[in-house]
């Protein structure tokens, strides 16, 4: 039986008197992918904050790999890999010193050669030098991507992935999620529109008015499906 | 302000507060050499006492806040703060009308009139950032280490300022009194208003408490109505 | 325990030697005040080594809560910070490495203040500046590890910046009347031996508030 | 009886003190009652008309 890498029961977000997200609850289990589509402050990048461990939620129970976020152990945090709305990356530092620095903290040996890896993985090789503050959004966009996928994690938590990439960077992307799925890890992503991945069975839900649901099991939603087997 | 605790907190705080003031006034007899202004101290030591224990307070409930994070301990934390200053403030001002007499002087940088001064000073920048933040568990958290930050510099700041002060030998001033109570009556008047002061500041705790229990009520009220419009609106 | 520390520390270096904002604004930020103090109580006198002092501290007081706030500044801004609490850093490594970088920061701008401090007051280099060292660099680390501990409120509440100085001023008043007392002393020409109690107390200041920084810095960084 | 002033001085501000503050927290409180009343009664009002347009859906 695949491990259930995500675990959220009943999780509410307030930020003060106002409510980001209420009663959701949600599991991804390794070799599982699902996207969260919802429209732009429907509250999919505080989800992702609260699922990865980052935030607390304001109620409910969250879980990963069976664990409490607070109770996880360095080891754990080397499981999880997160693309937030920001790439998380210095602007000062160039591209491969990001990787590399990423990289020496989580503890990957030769960080220098593992930074250079996946630089050529996400097509960077040529800009490695280069300041992130010099980088395009697609390729801030890509580098971020390479910077939550470091350490091989279980669990890949990603913030509208495709968000300024272009047709080769969603490529990109969807085939490091191919990869993920094939090694077991848990794929979870954020959308503003349904989309699909070729060769990839994808959960679809739908954040919207505080509450998240799934597309397939309601079968009114049919006309909605028609409209997403045509995107 | 109703129910019984309350009732009989306030009842006890008054019936203290007026055995204390008839021991002032009445049953203790004068200083001898300070005059009737050293009965300022019976109510002046108190002020400081209830102001430590306050304090004290912010700290233990911050640190019960930070372990088993019930917001009780952070609204209790934030009320002893409150009360805290205002004892604080109390001893500075009592403390400044007895000096003038006394020394001539309504300040001097004596160890304890500084010591004080600057707990007030720090208290204060506890309760500006409780004015100034909102009402958030991040907030609450950063009070909670604020405060017990804050009463890990008491002891350092007390030794401190008295070798600051005491290295100058041509300033060197203690209370007379203060250790010389020599009349039993003394005593005894000190002990009362020492109740009394701390009934009243468990009675205006308890007050202030319920504000901010009421106030968390609210918070959770506005967040049901706030999921009421919001269902509403998604229908 | 402590994994981690290494990087950390050398990617804030590596960060400051290539824009080198904090050491420009945290130098001439004490140098300013160095004048002001100087103007104010004029170099002379009979109080030399006491307006010395005095000024060298509160050069050090300013410089120091920007210094440390600027070592959290860049993971703020960039919003990084997210990006160590999602690595397996231990929050209180985190602590220790921007207190180291803070330490610094503070060390570059004590630097600069006792050269201009050296030709304003006429101070002989020497042995009474060198005492001075110790004094200064036990100073900064009770100084780095408060502001390290609570520069995170900047971000988190309106007029935080403002607010940072309020908090660790009165924090910090033990080992401000202790680091001038004892710079006076030193600067006076008094030897080492004259103000170990003043060093014992700086000493015990700096033991109790990193521990406690070092203990508590996971409930202020973690976020809501 | 010499310096009565600082005596009375000292003993009014302490009452004059805790009088004010309680004040306050009365006047708090009173207002967190009104907003108690306040959000309760927009809760039920709430609560009431979502209850009747659901069931007038479910009829047809």
């Amino acid at each position: 039986m695949a491990e259930v890498a995500l675990q959220a029961h009943r999780i509410s977000k307030f930020y003060g008197d106002r409510p980001v997200f209420h009663g959701i609850s949600f599991s991804a289990q390794g070799g599982e992918a699902a996207v969260i589509v919802g429209r732009n402050g429907a509250g999919k990048s505080t989800l992702i904050r609260v699922f990865c461990g980052l935030t607390r939620p304001s109620a409910g129970r969250l879980l990963l790999f069976g664990r409490e976020p607070t109770a996880l152990q360095a080891a754990h945090f080397r499981r999880v890999g997160v693309l937030l709305h920001q790439t998380l990356l210095y602007a000062n530092l160039s591209a491969h010193e990001n990787l590399e620095f990423y990289s020496e903290i989580l503890g990957i040996a030769d960080p220098a050669a593992h930074a250079l890896r996946w630089l050529r993985r996400v097509g960077l090789e040529h800009s490695a030098d280069e300041p992130v503050s010099a980088l395009s959004r697609g390729m801030e966009q890509r580098l971020g991507i390479a910077r939550a996928m470091l350490a091989d994690p279980d669990l890949i938590l990603l913030d509208e992935p495709f968000a300024a990439l272009d047709a080769d960077g969603a490529a990109l992307v969807a085939s490091l999620v191919r990869e993920a799925l094939a090694r077991n890890a848990a794929v979870v992503f954020t959308a503003h529109a349904p989309l699909e991945i070729a060769g990839v069975e994808l959960s679809l839900f739908k954040l919207e008015g505080s509450g998240l649901t799934p597309f397939k099991d309601e079968g009114r939603r049919g006309a909605l499906r028609s409209l997403l087997r045509r995107l | 302000m109703k129910g019984p605790v309350s009732i009989a907190l306030a009842a006890a705080s008054c019936l203290s507060m007026l055995a204390a003031l008839f021991m002032v006034f009445v049953y203790v007899p004068t200083e001898a050499e300070q005059g009737i202004v050293q009965r300022i101290f019976y109510f002046h030591l108190p002020c400081a006492w209830v102001a430590f224990l306050a304090f004290g307070i912010v700290a233990v409930a911050g640190a019960l806040y930070l372990w088993l994070g019930h917001r009780i301990w952070d609204d209790l934390s934030y009320a002893s703060a409150e009360l805290g200053m205002l004892f604080c403030t109390l001893v500075l001002i009592t403390g400044s009308i007895w000096a003038k007499p006394i020394w001539g002087t309504w300040w001097t940088w004596d160890s304890r009139l500084t010591t004080t001064f600057i707990l007030w000073l720090l208290y204060g920048g506890y309760l500006l950032l409780r004015a100034l933040a909102d009402d958030t568990d991040e907030i609450a958290r950063f009070a909670a280490v604020l405060g017990i930050v804050g009463v890990l510099d008491v002891p350092i700041v007390i030794i401190s300022v008295r070798l600051w002060r005491t290295i100058h030998p041509a300033v060197l001033l203690t209370r007379q009194g203060e250790h010389g109570l020599e009349d039993p009556r003394m005593v005894a008047t000190l002990l009362v208003a020492l109740g009394a002061f701390t009934m009243v500041f468990v009675w205006l705790l308890w007050l202030r408490l319920a504000t901010l229990r009421l106030r968390t009520r609210v918070a959770a009220l506005r967040k049901d109505v706030a999921l009421l419009d919001l269902a509403g609106a998604h229908r | 325990m402590l994994e981690g520390f290494g990087p950390l520390v050398r990617k804030d270096l590596r960060l400051e030697l290539r824009s080198g904002e904090s050491t420009v604004a945290l130098v001439s930020l004490s140098l300013l005040i160095l004048v002001v103090m100087v103007l104010a109580f004029g170099p002379g006198g009979a109080r030399r080594a006491e307006v010395a002092a005095g000024a060298l501290w509160v050069a050090l007081i300013f410089a120091g809560t920007l210094g440390a706030n600027q070592a959290l500044l860049a993971e703020r801004e960039s919003g990084c910070i997210r990006g160590l609490l999602l690595s397996p850093l231990e929050p209180a490594t985190i602590y220790a490495a921007k207190l180291a970088v803070a330490m610094i920061f503070m060390t570059e701008a004590g630097v600069a203040v006792l050269a201009v401090l050296v030709l304003f007051f006429n101070l002989e280099f020497g042995a009474a500046l060198a005492r001075l060292v110790p004094v200064f660099l036990l100073g900064a680390l009770g100084l780095a590890a408060l502001c390290t501990l609570l520069a995170t409120v900047c971000g988190r509440v309106r007029a935080g910046a403002m607010l940072l100085p309020v908090l660790v001023v009165p924090l910090f008043t033990p080992a401000l009347i202790a680091g001038c007392k004892a710079s006076a002393a030193l600067l006076a020409g008094q030897p080492i031996g004259a103000v170990t109690t003043w060093l014992k107390l700086l000493a015990a200041f700096d033991v109790l508030f990193v521990t406690a920084g070092y203990l508590l810095f996971e409930h202020v960084i973690l976020e809501d | 009886m010499e310096h009565f002033g600082y005596l009375f001085a000292a003993y009014s501000i302490i009452f004059i003190a805790i009088g004010l503050y309680a004040i306050f927290i009365g006047r708090r409180q009173a207002r967190l009652d009104r907003e108690v009343a306040r959000l309760e009664a927009a809760l039920r009002a709430a609560q009431q008309p979502a209850a009747s347009p659901e069931q007038h859906q479910s009829g047809p």
